[in-house]
């Protein structure tokens, strides 16, 4: 369908998990910058990393009128039922990232999603590349309940199980919680005298065990990361962290203002002829050579 | 004995030194009607209809859960087990109830509605747990309700293991999410257990003896009130109350899943101490719960409809809480003021 | 004793108001050098507020204070203590956690040259201070593990010794028992002599007439008289104090009395050998019908644990009771014993009543269940409370007032109206004249004849050889938790009372 | 004067009757030898130099709040604000610093090391209001602190925008994640401050006051110790201890975002409370503190080393905390007893 500005002001609502979370904040930029562009005046609902209180605020968001509305669910499930109430009243509702619902449930304009199990497996498969193929690795996963860390975790295995020579010493959850995960690493630093990489089902947590690992002098470990937000960039190009790789937050939320505006404007359809009900959004894997290209089309809310 | 001298005299001017008397409970609803003329006259969709169901409904989970905790303080005692305890039984609910092949639990599925009440036991056994450990073992309630908060999380943890289940019985489903007509009936649910309530603290021996545990427990104790017995009363109506908030709150949100119901134990609190009940124990009751309830989900609903910076949110809360809480105190003593005086 | 010493405070003009209730009006009162001034009055006479004022509690007055001539105006207790003003209050102020050492230089810790809290010379000065009230205990202890007489001494021995020049006492001696009063009195005799000047207050008038040089008496939150003591006697006292009315009261002052014949009566309540570790052993006696058991013994000698025992608050550890032949479940706490027909009133206003709660709740609280099983009925208990407070005579005659508003002789009616209401088999009365004047303790001797006429066992337990004088038909003298004598059907009379303690 | 007649008698065995009179501060010394030994057996890494080192930073952080809450709880407060006002401090601290062109906030970065002041102004600034509302409104400390918990996570949401800042000055981040020789700067830090913290409460006239205040708050205020100023200071000491904890906090995680404190305040109230110090205040001190956090230290630290399903980790936790809370109970109970019987 054709797509550009609307020429009539937009009224779009959008909430995703937590501002508390750089990604999520990233995000919003990202979402009021592409706004802007077309024409759309975004209203934000924080869900506060909360589901409770995501709850809350969607419910307020479906109580009022939108031209479309765009939602990453902190909690599976917990927004059916003012989703569907906004969907029954035709408003577009394009889903971000996490399902709102199973998708059979729901009648989501489009969901836009990265692969998890890609992303976890392309960078375990960096971290092996960057081993040869042997030696020991840690996972630390994000919360087990979230389904970005399944995902993750689902794509570590899978290339993992193709390296024999590879042990994997431990999986033990750090919640997405840094003070968690700067414990967890100082048993493992104690535990293990050789861990060759570690993975990390996001950056941030990434970095915090880089930080104990450096104040115990254990800075040999590659370390891979998710997300390849602009501290995570960093850290690559100064060789603290070994790849990472790109959930693209700005992709995700743009396109969200995109799909959402041709849905309007254009009158563009759901499924098969229109925009496709499941879009994926997968980001590269990120290490020293494409870390600047990366961080300069972050800046651009290009990816 | 003495011949009887005096004669019994009503009150002199009973309209004014009730209004008054009122004066504690009157604050709370002060602070509720500026904010609603606040937030009516910064954004036209706050003052709807649609919206007032919103509140109700928003509130409707908190209420369950405030109306036993506010048994707890009237005994002058705390419950901060009540989110964790909540979570556990929708979690138990869940894990009892058939799930979708697509949820990947190792459950215990029961035939027809048979795991409601086994639900219910399972928060009532943990209510009994905490009463055991305050009344018998004497642990303060503090500590042991913390204890219990985290107990309460290990087993939902436990059960669910880090995945949702997404279904409960059909006859919770109703009551979490379903509406007669226009009026949810999660909203319906919550106003019986409010009004029951209500009817117990004021109307019944078991009601005034809560508040003469929290006002005096040693002159309760002394008028042969089986205190141990009443404060664990109040610790099982708490857990009651709780597990029934989880099971509709499942309902409600769709799903079951480990910390859903975390930020209720604050909301709770906050609710029945904003309405004005004393922490002290003895002085208030449901009323002023309720008061607290509209005052806190009235705050919520009203920022979200309110354009304003996300991250300025979370500070206005927690000032017009405080505010709340100064003008709560300060009418508490313009009243006891007035009292002496009267 | 003379006391024409320099004045060493005056007061002038003062009056105090709280929130609509005037506690103090117009009081001129003058402490010289070297003086023991008594104060005596009735309950809520305004003697505590006048005495908190002086020492700094309640900064808001109207009228001046001159301190060895200069005008001083106090902002808080600290303010009094550096004008060398130190109170014992009527409440017990220890801190059960802290050592002995520590509560005797509550507030004064010893400190050395790097300012740093001295525990050694702490606990020397504190030897030294106790060893002058002629106790001797172990100052690394925690307070709160010593009898209740020991900790007042702890409390005396703080303010006492502290090297104040003003030294208010506000009814100390109501814990001690005789010999530790001697000992204060002893005590305070030398303080004069090196130019204290000590405020004495005590519903004890034997005790007022006998230690001041002049006395004060207030009535209303006006002072109604001062006189030089020797110059005034315990009618004096008692006219000024009470006005009309007082020759009543003056008769039932006698020394010796006479215990009436045992009643041929069926007991009520017989306890066997009850037992609590280091509180009291293989204690026995029974009770009957219409009988008034007193039970007497110093602070500390166990008849206060037995009494919260028998009425459930205390578990027992060995012994029976029977309550009309039927033995007591008395593990069930309070509840049980009040199934089984006990009632218990506890020494402390504060423990047995709801202050913000109105007369009426106070009144019913332990007779709901006879009302209705599960509902309340506010008619009912409105009806029962005002039967009540006309009988005891309760003022103001209101059953809607909160009862902490009421003056403290009323709120111990009060507490009594709770088990007249719905009459036990065995009322425990514990202390039940503690701090009341005279006035009052009359009030309290009329209602428990009138108990006894119904034909209700009672047992009065007290450290006060009067209370149990003018209460008991039959006496127990308890020592070190043993019963160590009984007095029946004989003459009796507080010497002979406190020789066999 | 006459000869002492009233006499108590001294212990007949001094030994025996001081270890039962330290029985309160035993039953925690106990169960962390029993965890000790139990994980010792369950895992070869547990028991190693190492591992101690790792178990001492860890609980660190948690040391320094506990430190100020154990003044605050001392006397008979409490102070739910802390995690919050760690957390505020380490983002106020950060936008203070010149941060990497990588992180995107707008934020205000001053030279040198003056950020540190100011900081630490600002969390003072926070214990202020906190201690202003509880001695001079009078609002009680559970609510007040209640309050600020929400605007110190405000505060914190504000500055820091959902982004992460990584840069603190070098002097805080030295003291944070530096180490000299073998020993954590943190641990240095951290044992400073308990070692201070006891001093004060044993060998001050303040620290003594506290005590007081907590035993028996009329009786403090009758001996002229100023009961408000003491528990304002409380609250002040409190605020500075988070706010330090936060500071460092930051440095040793290496980055400051929001909500990262959030677990310390079930630490530090749990470490307080079953190292022995009592809630209704005026027992305990610093050393009981020591032992409450080793407990919770190992306990936490422990679990990690043992392979073990990690949804029962949660729960056993909760049980282990709960059984030290019951030990505690009894052994004070026997104390008292023994203290009755002697
Ligand atoms: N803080 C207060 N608020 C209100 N009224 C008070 C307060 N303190 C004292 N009063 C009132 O002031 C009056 C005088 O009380 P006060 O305690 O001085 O009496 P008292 O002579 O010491 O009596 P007692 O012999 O019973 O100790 C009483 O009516 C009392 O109720
Ligand atoms: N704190 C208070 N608030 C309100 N009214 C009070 C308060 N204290 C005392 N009163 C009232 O003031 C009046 C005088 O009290 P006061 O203590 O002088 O009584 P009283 O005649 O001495 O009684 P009693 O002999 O029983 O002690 C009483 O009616 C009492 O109810
Ligand atoms: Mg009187
Ligand atoms: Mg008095």
């Amino acid at each position: 369908a054709e797509m550009g500005r609307s020429a009539k002001p937009l009224r779009a609502a959008f909430s995703n998990a937590g501002l508390q979370a750089t990604w999520c904040a990233q995000g919003k930029s990202a979402a009021e910058y592409w706004g802007k562009l077309f024409n759309v005046d975004v209203t934000w609902f924080d869900g506060e990393l909360n589901a409770t209180r995501q709850r809350g605020a969607i419910d307020n968001m479906a109580s009022q009128r939108w031209d479309f509305v765009a939602i990453q669910a902190f909690g599976i499930g917990t927004l059916a039922a003012p989703v569907r109430k906004m969907i029954d009243a035709g408003i577009p509702v394009i889903d971000l990232d996490t399902l709102i619902a199973p998708l059979d449930q729901l009648n989501v304009h489009s969901f836009l999603a990265p692969d998890n199990e890609f992303m976890g497996a392309s960078v375990t498969e960096a971290l092996m590349q960057a081993i040869r193929g042997e030696g020991t690795i840690i996972m630390t996963q994000g919360a087990l309940g979230h389904t970005g860390a399944q995902g993750r975790a689902r794509g570590f295995e899978s290339v993992v199980k193709r390296y024999p020579k590879v042990e994997v010493l431990d999986t033990t959850p750090g919640d997405w919680d840094v003070t968690k995960v700067a414990r967890i690493w100082d048993t493992h630093l104690t535990k293990y005298p050789k861990i060759s990489a570690a993975y990390f089902h996001n950056d941030d947590m990434a970095l915090a065990a880089y930080n104990v690992m450096r104040a115990k002098g254990r800075t040999d470990i590659k370390i891979g990361g998710c997300d390849a937000m602009p501290p995570a960039l960093q850290a690559v190009l100064d060789g603290r962290m070994h790849a990472t790789v790109r959930n693209p937050s700005c992709r995700i939320h743009g396109g969200a203002i995109m799909a959402g505006v041709a849905a309007v404007v254009a009158g563009e359809k759901t499924g098969e002829g229109g925009i496709p009900k499941h879009v994926i959004t997968d980001g590269p894997v990120v290490t020293k050579d494409n870390a600047h290209g990366m961080a300069w089309m972050q800046k651009q809310f290009l990816i | 004995m003495s011949t009887p001298v005096t004669t019994v005299m009503p009150d002199r001017d009973p309209l004014w030194s009730r209004l008054r008397a009122q004066l504690r409970n009157l604050a709370p609803f002060a602070t509720l009607i500026a904010l609603v003329a606040l937030f009516s006259s910064l954004s036209p969709s706050f003052a709807t209809w649609g919206n007032l169901a919103n509140i109700l409904q928003q509130v409707s989970i908190t209420a369950i859960i405030a109306v036993g905790l506010t048994f707890v303080i009237l005994c002058a005692e705390i419950d901060l087990s009540v989110a964790s305890v909540a979570n556990a039984t929708g979690i138990l609910l869940a894990f009892l109830t058939v799930q979708d092949a697509s949820v990947n639990i190792a459950n215990l599925p029961l035939p027809g509605g048979l795991s409601i009440p086994l639900a219910l036991a399972g928060c009532l056994m943990l209510g009994a747990v905490t009463a055991f450990g305050v009344t018998r073992i004497g642990i303060p309630s503090f500590i042991m309700t913390l204890a219990m908060l985290q107990i309460g999380n290990g087993i939902g943890a436990l059960l669910v293991r880090g995945q949702i289940a997404y279904t409960v019985p059909d006859l919770v489903t109703t009551l979490g999410s379903g509406s007669i007509g226009p009026v949810p009936w999660i909203v319906v649910v919550a106003s019986t257990v409010l009004l029951t309530g209500h009817l117990v603290l004021t109307y019944t021996r078991f009601g005034r003896y809560v508040y003469m545990v929290g006002g005096n427990r040693e002159a309760a104790e002394h008028s042969g009130v089986g205190v141990r017995a009443i404060i664990g009363a109040a610790m099982l109506i708490s857990a009651a109350c709780s597990g029934l908030a989880g099971m509709l709150g499942v309902a409600y949100f769709g799903s079951a899943q480990q910390n859903q119901f975390d930020n209720y134990l604050l909301d709770a609190i906050s609710a029945v101490v904003v309405g004005g009940t004393s922490l002290f124990g003895g002085q208030g009751g449901i009323g002023n719960t309720i008061i607290g309830l509209l005052v806190l989900g009235v705050l919520n609903n009203g920022l979200d409809h309110v354009r304003m910076d996300s991250f300025l949110k979370i500070l206005i809360r927690g000032l017009v809480l405080l505010l709340a809480l100064v003008i709560n105190v300060y009418a508490q003593r313009l009243r006891s003021h007035a009292r002496a005086a009267g | 004793m003379q006391a024409e010493g320099p004045p060493l405070l005056e007061l002038r003009g003062v009056t105090k108001r709280f929130a609509g209730v005037t506690a103090l009006s117009d009081i001129d009162f003058t402490l010289r050098t070297g003086e023991l001034h008594g104060l005596v009055g009735e309950n809520g006479a305004g003697k505590s507020t006048l005495m908190k004022i002086i020492a700094g509690m309640h900064p808001e007055y109207e009228g001046e204070m001159r301190l060895a001539g200069r005008p001083v105006r106090f902002r808080s207790p600290r303010d009094a203590r550096d004008a060398g003003i130190g109170m014992v209050h009527q409440e017990l102020s220890i801190v059960p956690e802290l050592s002995v050492a520590e509560n005797v230089l509550l507030g004064a810790q010893p400190v050395n040259r790097l300012g740093l809290v001295s525990w050694g010379a702490m606990q020397r000065q504190a030897r030294v201070q106790l060893a002058a009230l002629g106790i001797a205990v172990d100052p690394t202890v925690p307070a709160g593990s010593l009898p209740l007489g020991l900790q007042q001494m702890v409390e005396l021995a703080r303010v006492v010794l502290s090297g104040v020049r003003i030294l208010i006492l506000d009814e100390p001696t109501s814990a001690l028992s005789p010999p530790e009063v001697e000992r204060l009195f002893a005590l305070l005799d030398r303080l004069r002599t090196s130019g204290t000047g000590v405020v004495f207050i005590s519903h004890f008038l034997d005790d007022i007439l006998r230690v001041s040089d002049t006395v004060t008496v207030f009535r209303n939150g006006r002072r109604i008289a001062t006189a030089a003591a020797a110059k005034t006697g315990k009618p004096w006292l008692i006219e000024h104090m009470i006005g009309a009315g007082h020759e009543r009261l003056e008769e039932s002052y006698t020394a010796e009395l006479a215990l009436p014949p045992r009643p041929a009566a069926p007991a009520v309540l017989e306890a066997c050998g009850l037992g609590v570790a280091g509180l009291f052993d293989d204690v026995s006696f029974r009770i009957h019908a219409g009988e008034v058991l007193g039970l007497y013994g110093f602070m500390g000698s166990g008849q206060l644990e037995l009494a919260r025992a028998l009425s459930g608050k205390l578990p027992l550890e060995r012994g029976t009771v029977r309550v009309d032949g039927t033995p007591a479940r008395l593990r069930g706490g309070t509840p049980a014993a009040k199934r089984a027909g006990i009632a218990f009133v506890p020494e402390s206003r504060r423990a047995m009543l709801f202050a913000p709660e109105p007369v009426t709740r106070n009144v019913t609280i332990a007779l709901l269940e006879r009302i209705h099983r599960i509902l309340l009925r506010p008619a009912a208990e409105r009806r029962i409370a005002e039967a009540q407070v006309r009988e005891l005579g309760i003022r103001p005659a209101r059953v809607d007032l909160p009862v902490g508003a009421l003056s403290g002789g009323n709120q111990q009616k009060v507490a009594l109206a709770r088990w007249l209401a719905h009459l036990p088999r065995v009322l425990l009365l514990s202390e039940p004249t503690r701090g009341m004047d005279v006035g009052a303790k009359d009030d309290v001797v009329r209602i428990v004849r009138g108990l006894q006429a119904q034909g209700i066992a009672i047992l009065v337990t007290s450290s006060e050889p009067e209370t149990v004088l003018s209460l008991a038909d039959r006496i127990l003298v308890m020592r070190r938790g043993r019963v160590a004598r009984e007095f029946a059907d004989e003459p009796v009379g507080k010497d002979r009372l406190l020789a066999a303690a």
